[in-house]
């Protein structure tokens, strides 16, 4: 067994990618967004998932990132780096559409309850108070897959209905998101500095299903701005290990999106 | 094209192109006599992808050339959308995302021009825009599409994107509208002088751009031969009778990268930011000063950003070939 | 897919891609063992064009290996088109134009099955064939097109065709239904082994094909390794996660041709047109029996054909890079 | 003045290939088939059009044919000698939709009054007498660009109503065309070795311009299967020059599709 650390060992950004890099399954494809979508995805493609192939909007079907030399987003020369396939970004977009995907993993700057992100909008949309950089993929990305999203846990962000539905999770729960027009994908997972977090089956609610080494559900419900459900078993993650840990750092040395 | 049409009409966008001279003739010129090619008022398609492959020097030139009230459309919008706000070229930028690259954060200057009703940004899924692109090029009024469905992203288009049920199935799906730009700017690393094009890499929505636009305006790194290009046909990504104006600019995309030709200017994009984080109207308007009004042409903006920044960004650009 | 159902639902669709091991892997193997790949019934897409990059070797182990009943498309069917319904591979062939090419005159063995109800030609606009197969690729139940459209091509075809109106300007245009066939045979000049593949001059409909189709069979003049793919990625054309099963083999296209490797067998051709112009039924199943039945293996049967005759042909096959 | 030709002096399909290349103008963007569109198109990119530019099917932009190696179809390699783009037949065919392309230039097997092409069935589509090759690209073409059809002049071929209609003319005349979804384009058009005919701007009936040196309009007439209207004015078209022929000869010195 490989030795485990201690949470002073890594920062928040580290135990995400690692806790969401753990989420995916050797031969999937995955959709990733810069930053911490791709770390996680690059650690479990050199850990336990050879076979995992990473697609960049930017129009890219699997590269292998170089440590050091991470791309500034998902559209530069550095995302192509030993792929396979270079494409019109339309066409990558069109591989969800069909059905090539199986998993989305982006950021999230705000979650609701029932996994809808914003990225669009603080306050309405007429009249913001912040202007984000809007949906990017993200709107076709959730539409279309089955989504992982990694964010920091805060009550601004874990709110009780988002200010704007950039990207679409279960809508308003139950089945509203079929009947919106949605009839596959959806948000699977998120993965934050405190918990790992699904979506109850039938009311689509999120509930926590694994907490981080050292982390109590009381202390992921007041990080939340809406009430948590806890899953019938909820389980502890295996803390990050000194292996995860270096790959990270190996991958991204000058800390650009694990600070 | 009546610029409040959202879908120019079938009959008037074959007129349009009927009128278009698609003869074999060179058209080499200046960004100076390029810059002509845009009215006030068009929409102008811009290529390449948040910071790639921008056609920098030819928006740079159509900055110096005053124009205005454009409306602006491109996959995902970074420092030159900034550049199109604070100098009052665009009044709307059409995107999936703006700012200028999310290890710099949300982009001060949209928000500055955005928040306060300055300006507008207009909101589409990514593949949204390229779908409008892709029957632009095709010459339809509409693509189907199963995305900006239930959120807020179709909900604020309004009337812009309309659910349409399949004759086939009975299933409804989104239909989102052409799109067909007065005018396209696209860099690539080669060309001939008529207009053939060749792109390395990544090709974003370019390809549909060209096709769907009245006319093109194509910077590249290098103007080659027409020889060259009937050399392997099979590399042309752009038709010369798609293009109106063909203008070598080495380093045409800097601060952005090119690929294969070189990487960002971090640097550069870095003292941009730090400019802007102070405040976002002065600091705009001092980066334009500096770099944009200023130079007396592209080398000299070149000059300023530096030459061994520029070749430092050059040997970064190749390093993709070296495997 | 239930072989009735015009257009298959989005539902289906999605779970018969889910279902797919689309993992990075290698899929190298004969022919004799790709064949298994294909059911009897299946709907068999055919990539190239009329006399070009035809997956001949694939089609000719599929009548070794006794398919039945598959219903075959292809953009332009040429002399693969007789052998399939000579053999009674396929029942139905839909296509734009089916004969063995210009100058040799209308098929024979096209009219014979046709006029005495033996089998059926299917017939599409070129530009609907391929646009039923980019809507697949797309994942989309349909796409609208402007041709077919006051024609007989349109009104025999029935309900596999209808007007839509498009919700922004309120123009009739024609939808064609996506397809999505069980299985594509495509035949390119360079793959590795996980599938990915570069081709060579004209594209035809391959990509969408590849895209549209539930499985992919690669037959590849050469195989190269995964590091010679990954060192020019905008080469792809055929990602490898559509591919399940890869085959060297050269010649692979014989007696058309493969662009840039070898030319069409003329004589070939011309001896198979002098064979069924006596008698299309006895002269294709003499065509059948010596060439198709009788060579041990795809080496043989290129025996058969003659070394001369191969190195002429690939000798004016690589002409076109000489320029 | 160049030299002209007596009419012994050339085949019936160097002179329909000579008279309809004269049809194309300078930087036209021209979509051709094979055989005399091939030949006309390059005979006319030679002589008077430099700037003109053939179309193929397969995929091409752009090509120059080298003589005595033309293509056994638009789907070769010979097909794409010097071009200056490939791309996938399905978006060359786009093109025409689009609006990029002036002239369609074709062969055809039967044509009607109303300038409709039959290239599908002889005899009811259900059970024809003759199942011919089909439209290729013949009805995108024909419904969406300018068309100039090249053809031998036999009664058996021009008919008062074609068997099927697979590449649209005026339909059935007057504004029908149009009223049937087809806002673009029309049979403009048709070379045969007898004379160059159009179509009457209102009725859309085929109506003889010009008659070839030789031939009377009687002549016309009776290898017609329809009355053919008259021009206003009756041209004649001058014969071929000695340099049109040597040019259509170099390009196909086996008569492949000039016997």
């Amino acid at each position: 067994m490989t030795e485990q650390t201690t949470s002073s060992a890594y920062t928040a950004s580290e135990l995400i990618a690692i806790m969401a890099g753990r989420l995916l399954v050797d031969g999937q494809i995955v959709f990733a967004g810069v930053g911490i979508p791709l770390l996680a995805a690059t650690l479990a493609q050199r850990n336990v998932a050879p076979k995992l192939t990473i697609l960049f909007e930017g129009g890219v079907i699997g590269p292998f990132i170089r440590p050091g030399e991470l791309p500034p987003s998902t559209n530069e020369q550095r995302c192509t780096r030993r792929a396979n396939m270079v494409l019109p970004s339309t066409d990558v977009l069109l591989l969800l559409q069909r059905g090539y995907v199986d998993v989305g993993f982006m950021g999230g700057a705000q979650i609701d309850r029932y996994g809808n992100l914003n990225s669009s909008f603080i306050g309405p949309a007429e009249k913001p108070s912040i202007r984000l950089p809007g949906t990017g993929g993200g709107n076709d990305i959730s539409s279309l897959t089955n989504m992982i999203v990694a964010m920091k846990h805060e009550k601004r962000r874990f709110v009780e209905k988002v200010d704007f539905i950039t990207s679409p999770g279960w809508i308003d729960g139950r089945d509203s998101r079929a009947r919106c027009g949605l009839p596959t994908g959806g948000m699977w997972r998120v993965v934050t500095d405190l918990a790992v977090m699904g979506f109850d089956a039938e009311t689509r609610e999120m509930e926590v299903l694994a907490l981080h080494p050292g982390v109590s559900f009381a202390q992921v419900q007041d990080n939340t701005g809406f009430p948590l459900r806890r899953a019938r078993e909820v389980g502890v993650t295996a803390p990050p290990r000194r292996e995860e840990l270096a790959l990270i750092r190996e991958l991204d040395p000058d800390r650009l999106y694990t600070a | 094209m009546t610029s409040d049409a959202l879908v120019r009409d079938y009959d008037t966008l074959r007129r349009d192109l009927a009128a278009r001279d698609r003869g074999l003739r060179e058209k080499v010129t200046t960004l100076e006599q390029a810059a002509t090619l845009v009215r006030d008022g068009d929409h102008v398609a811009i290529g390449g992808c948040t910071l790639s492959r921008t056609p920098m020097a030819m928006i740079w030139q159509l900055i110096r050339a005053g124009r205005r009230n454009l409306t602006v459309s491109r996959s995902i919008t970074s420092t030159e959308g900034d550049l199109l706000f604070a100098s009052g070229l665009a009044h709307t930028i059409v995107s999936s995302w703006f700012s200028q690259g999310i290890v710099w954060g949300i982009s001060k200057v949209m928000r500055h021009h955005v928040e306060n009703g300055l300006a507008a940004f207009e909101e589409w899924s990514h593949m949204a825009i390229g779908m409008r692109y892709r029957a632009g090029a095709m010459g339809v009024p509409f693509v189907p599409v199963r995305s900006m469905i239930g959120s807020d992203v179709a909900r604020i288009r309004g009337d812009q994107v309309k659910p349409i049920r399949c004759p086939f199935t009975g299933e409804e799906v989104m239909a989102v509208p052409a799109l067909n730009p007065n005018v396209a700017l696209i860099h690539v690393q080669r060309a001939d002088p008529y207009g053939n094009a060749q792109l390395d890499g990544l090709q974003f929505m370019d390809i549909d751009i060209a096709m769907a636009a009245d006319k093109v305006i194509l910077t590249t790194e290098r103007i080659v031969s027409n020889d060259q290009i009937r050399r392997a046909p099979d590399h042309t990504r752009i038709p010369f009778f798609t293009v109106e104006a063909v203008v070598e600019v080495p380093y045409g995309s800097v601060p952005h990268e090119c690929y294969g030709q070189y990487e960002p200017i971090f640097a550069q994009l870095d003292r941009y930011a730090a400019l802007i984080a102070k405040d976002p109207v002065a600091g705009a308007r001092q980066y334009l000063d500096d770099y944009v009004h200023g130079p007396k042409d592209w080398s000299d903006y070149l000059a300023k950003v530096g030459i061994d920044t520029l070749l430092t960004a050059s040997r970064r650009g190749r390093v993709i070939f070296n495997d």
